[in-house]
């Protein structure tokens, strides 16, 4: 059963409450997008300012949850002063670390009571990798280095536990994909 | 912090209908299940499990065109299903103006495509409020786009009461009004009464959203004098799978078909069909059958409550809620929406210090307590309340004052756990 | 006359299945229940009951936006059944590509009010079939009124199979094909994949209701390379209130919104609304929670017996049931549809002597055997078949030679009743 | 339990084998009604002659059960030289008769296994009255008097106890009330 500390690492009660790069950029230079998570109806805001293949500067606003919030606070935290190729490396390598894996939702993850609700309900069980927030057939286990390259966020890998969550989780960095695509002007 | 806890007087014995709701005898991350999110859907007595399963068990047949035996009988139990439920809100002629639904969301499309399409153009105004749940205001939204009619709202007050000091500027050139009985956020119950008279005095006709009222106080649709009236099963007791329209006969007689198949026709041809007679014309396919009849036993089961005990039970309880929260948590809890509990639904939607909503229903959840965080479909309210979400506990007949006391337990460890 | 009785040689057990469905150890008038109704509605296996209560009576919660334990597993559940459903159908994509719906009919409903309305125009043509079911039809009929197209009908020739000869110039102009995979009254297993060969190459969409191919056939959208495919739980072991549509992922993406309310959308502001991705863009309000789990554990029932085994134990069934009407009553009794087995489904239409369908099916009643009388449904193809009605007997998973022949006592008795 | 000779009475398949009046009548100066019966899509055709207020002549066409074509049958013969104000109490008592009475429906009519199925299902038992064909709330039991004046078509008594019949029989009737109102030139 997976408890409440799995969900909130100290460092990411840490990063909702001190956030950072919290704030706006001018527009232009930097370009501004918003995302939405429409099961809460939270919104990150994302200010992105590149510079020669660089992220120069990266401001957050809007509002969330701890787990979107901290999630934005350290996505900003380890992509200011990286590549635009790098940051596609780390967009990567974070959600394969949220991506659900097979077994996990009928699973080691779930709560007592849904072990008792799927437990002859068919073939629940095996199907954990076709749900929710899991399009990339790819899923894998991520690399010591992968997952040592993430830092900080590291510490929401328990958030594979909370399903709802994953899409706290993911909000910002799907916002940063949006901005870097205006950005660069493609897509 | 002693709890205030004090025996019920009403006379719902909230001990005794625990025992016939399975669920809450499970026990969630080694807690007993405290269920708060009744509003969201409420759970099942054995009895309506139960009824559903008797059904497939001994007479389960596609229904009103068999001739044999379990067939005539499940259309038997189907058409009574429909009796049973118009007569519980009071519905003058049920077998006709019944007419059931996949639930309170289909009910609203239902009158807007049908009824909608045939009575509105683009110089109408259609009147919702700013209470209204998603399901009274998109189906509105997507016929406005293809009309070109205007959409208004009603504003609410600052104490979450329909604010209808400009209604006769608001209703004029109206076709119809939308209006929550009951708001599933600030629990408010609307003054529909008085709504209603002034809607009908310019020609306008109303469409009641009942899904937050019908499982919590009496309802009769001739005392509110309404001509649509929506609600959901899964609300009230009832299974998933099933909601229903109530119409006032002659206006549904007068409107076309909405969803085509079949049961609804009296006749096909290659170059058209026949309607069917109410209230078959607008259920189209195999309806829900099981569904119908596990809603009846719902119904059966609210009114050996009696729906007028049920209401002193949750402005008991509801009261209790309101009275615990502010007393533990003073200025660090808004709650939102009318602060006499008489005004009320068994919703309390509050904001708590600056915890995120979600954030503290997770950690309530850790605790077996369940209540719902979020927009709760009501996206234009919140931002008339600017907020992005609510926390949201909703009461029902088996919970009780223990049930309140782990929601104040559960805030306080949120409180401690996020130390802001 | 001696029944022909033979042991079934296929690897389906009818004895073993029958005491899975409670309903059939039940007494009818005295006499064992003969359910030969199943294309109407099949009966459903204690297993699909069990799943249903377990889930009400442990997890119960709405889908989709709980935080706390029940509630997200109620929706990993739910999530669950679309991608087992899906998976079960050979759709490439289930979690975005299957809307779950109350029936078959809604899923026809949507693809004419979303797709349809988007689509087509006064100058366009809807191709049907002569055997198409009213759910394939009507809806279509309802958006030709307002939209001014034309439909016409690929006809059947005399042993009950689509006449293709003239599919060129049927298919000058279309825009959308609808056609039966398996049709309900003359049982006939379509050859679509040459129709929506031919209906791609002028650049029309396939529409294919499975609601009697799915329960009884192995079926495979990309294989059969239709567009959309609708079928029905409560026909292949499901509950009632649940059917389901599956859409070409590119397609669903670009089609507007249907039903509107909660769950559909991303955002709602007081000037419009923004959809949800999908497939939640089609689902409006509460979801059939309970019908979709119930549904999943039919599709694992099937999936257990295994598709190709139900193929093989229907075509030896059917094979016999025509076998003995032929010999017993040889001109009195005239079968609709194809004379292979081989190219039916589960249903056995006929007119016998000159009884009217529904004395006839009064009468068998009175032993215990369930069979439809009446137009299935299908008006235009009764016309075409000069017909009212038809009796009809469907053979389902739990049938035996003893149904069989429990069908042809009672046709005896009918015939001596009347006397004519 | 309601068996089979309940509902086929020997009158009814006499008449269903021997129809009287079946056949048409030249419109104008006949009136001509067809009415439907949507659950099996069977047809009634009525043919109607009226003189000096009186059913001067009456035939029936169409397709039907046994219960239809009999109670068309029968009713043709009863009709036949009657007033038209007869006719409309004919009309009247045949309907009362076939009106489904408190209790009948999950009452003795039913079938055993109905009696199981509705057992403990809420309130079923007490709604007979207001299902089906039932619409007139001033539903009572018939006086001899008034079931002596419908002939043989109270041999049509029994099919109340299987109500989707019910509108087999009221099919013709319905149908006749459509062609009086045809050609008295009303409603
Ligand atoms: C061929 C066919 N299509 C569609 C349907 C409609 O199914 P439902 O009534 O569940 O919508 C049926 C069953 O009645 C059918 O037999
Ligand atoms: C006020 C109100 N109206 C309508 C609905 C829609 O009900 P359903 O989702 O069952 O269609 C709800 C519940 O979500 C509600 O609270
Ligand atoms: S709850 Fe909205 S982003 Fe987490
Ligand atoms: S079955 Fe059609 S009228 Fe009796």
């Amino acid at each position: 059963m997976p408890g409440l500390e799995d969900l909130y690492r100290e460092i990411i009660l840490d990063h909702y409450s001190n956030p950072r790069n919290r704030g706006e950029l001018e527009v232009p230079p930097a370009v501004r997008s918003e995302g939405f998570n429409p099961l809460c109806g939270d919104e990150t805001v994302v200010y992105l300012l590149l510079k020669d293949g660089m992220i120069d500067d990266i401001a957050i606003g809007g509002r969330g949850c701890s787990i979107s919030s901290s999630s934005a606070s350290m996505m900003s935290a380890l992509v200011k002063g990286k590549s635009v190729e790098q940051v596609r490396d780390f967009t990567k390598i974070f959600k394969l670390m949220l991506s659900v894996h097979e077994g996990t939702l009928g699973g080691d993850h779930s709560h007592p009571i849904s072990e008792n609700a799927t437990q002859n309900i068919g073939p629940a069980r095996e199907l954990g990798q076709d749900l929710g927030d899991s399009p990339d057939p790819s899923a894998r286990l991520l690399t010591d280095d992968e997952l040592a390259s993430l830092g900080d966020l590291a510490a929401l890998q328990g958030v594979v536990k909370f399903p709802v969550r994953i899409k706290c989780a993911l909000l910002p960095w799907n916002t940063l994909t949006q901005s870097l695509v205006e950005a660069l002007g493609t897509g | 912090m002693p709890p205030l806890r004090v025996e019920m007087t009403n006379s719902i014995d909230t001990e005794l209908i625990q025992k016939d709701f399975p669920i809450l005898s499970t026990q969630v991350n080694g807690q007993r299940l405290v269920y708060l999110d009744s509003a969201a859907s409420s759970q099942k007595p054995i009895q309506v499990l139960e009824a559903m399963d008797k059904y497939y068990s001994t007479t389960h047949a596609n229904v009103h065109r068999g001739v044999y035996a379990i067939a005539e009988n499940a259309t038997n139990l189907y058409e009574r299903a429909r009796v049973v439920v118009g007569r519980f809100i009071g519905a003058p002629n049920p077998a006709r103006e019944i007419v059931f639904t996949k639930n309170a969301t289909e009910a609203v499309n239902l009158v807007a495509y049908s009824w909608g399409r045939a009575n509105l153009t683009n110089s109408d105004v259609v009147l919702l409020t700013e209470m209204e749940h998603h399901a009274n205001i998109v189906p509105w939204q997507i016929l406005a786009q293809q009309l070109g009619f205007e959409i208004r709202f009603i504003p609410i007050d600052r104490s979450g009461y329909l604010n209808l000091s400009e209604i006769d500027s608001l209703l004029s050139g109206v076709k119809l009004v939308g209006v929550t009985a009951s708001s599933n956020v600030l629990g408010t119950i609307t003054e529909i009464s008085d709504l209603i008279g002034r809607a009908h005095s310019v020609g306008a006709l109303v469409i009641v959203d009942g899904a937050q009222f019908v499982p919590h106080l009496p309802a009769n649709v001739q005392e509110i004098g309404c001509d649509f009236f929506v609600a959901t099963g899964h609300k009230m007791l009832g299974p998933t799978g099933i909601g229903f329209l109530w119409g006032r006969e002659t206006l549904l007689d007068a409107m076309p078909a909405f969803l085509g198949g079949g049961e609804m026709i009296c006749d096909v041809r290659k170059d058209g069909f026949t309607p069917n007679d109410l209230p078959y014309k607008f259920e189209a396919g195999t309806p829900p059958i099981a569904e119908a009849i596990g809603l009846m036993e719902a119904v059966a089961y609210l009114e050996k409550l009696g729906m007028a005990n049920i209401r002193a039970h949750e402005i008991e309880l509801v009261g209790y809620a309101l009275d615990r929260l502010k007393s533990e948590f003073g200025k660090s809890i808004e709650i939102f929406g009318p602060s006499n509990p008489q005004d009320r639904g068994g919703v309390v939607s509050f904001s708590f210090k600056n915890l995120h909503p979600h954030d503290i229903s997770q950690i309530l959840d850790s605790e077996g307590v369940c209540i719902r965080a979020g927009h709760h479909c009501a996206k234009p309210l919140m931002r008339v309340l600017d907020v992005s979400a609510t926390a949201r506990a909703s009461l029902y007949i088996y919970n009780d004052y223990a049930d309140v006391e782990a929601l104040v337990t559960g805030l306080y460890k949120a409180d401690k756990f996020f130390g802001i």
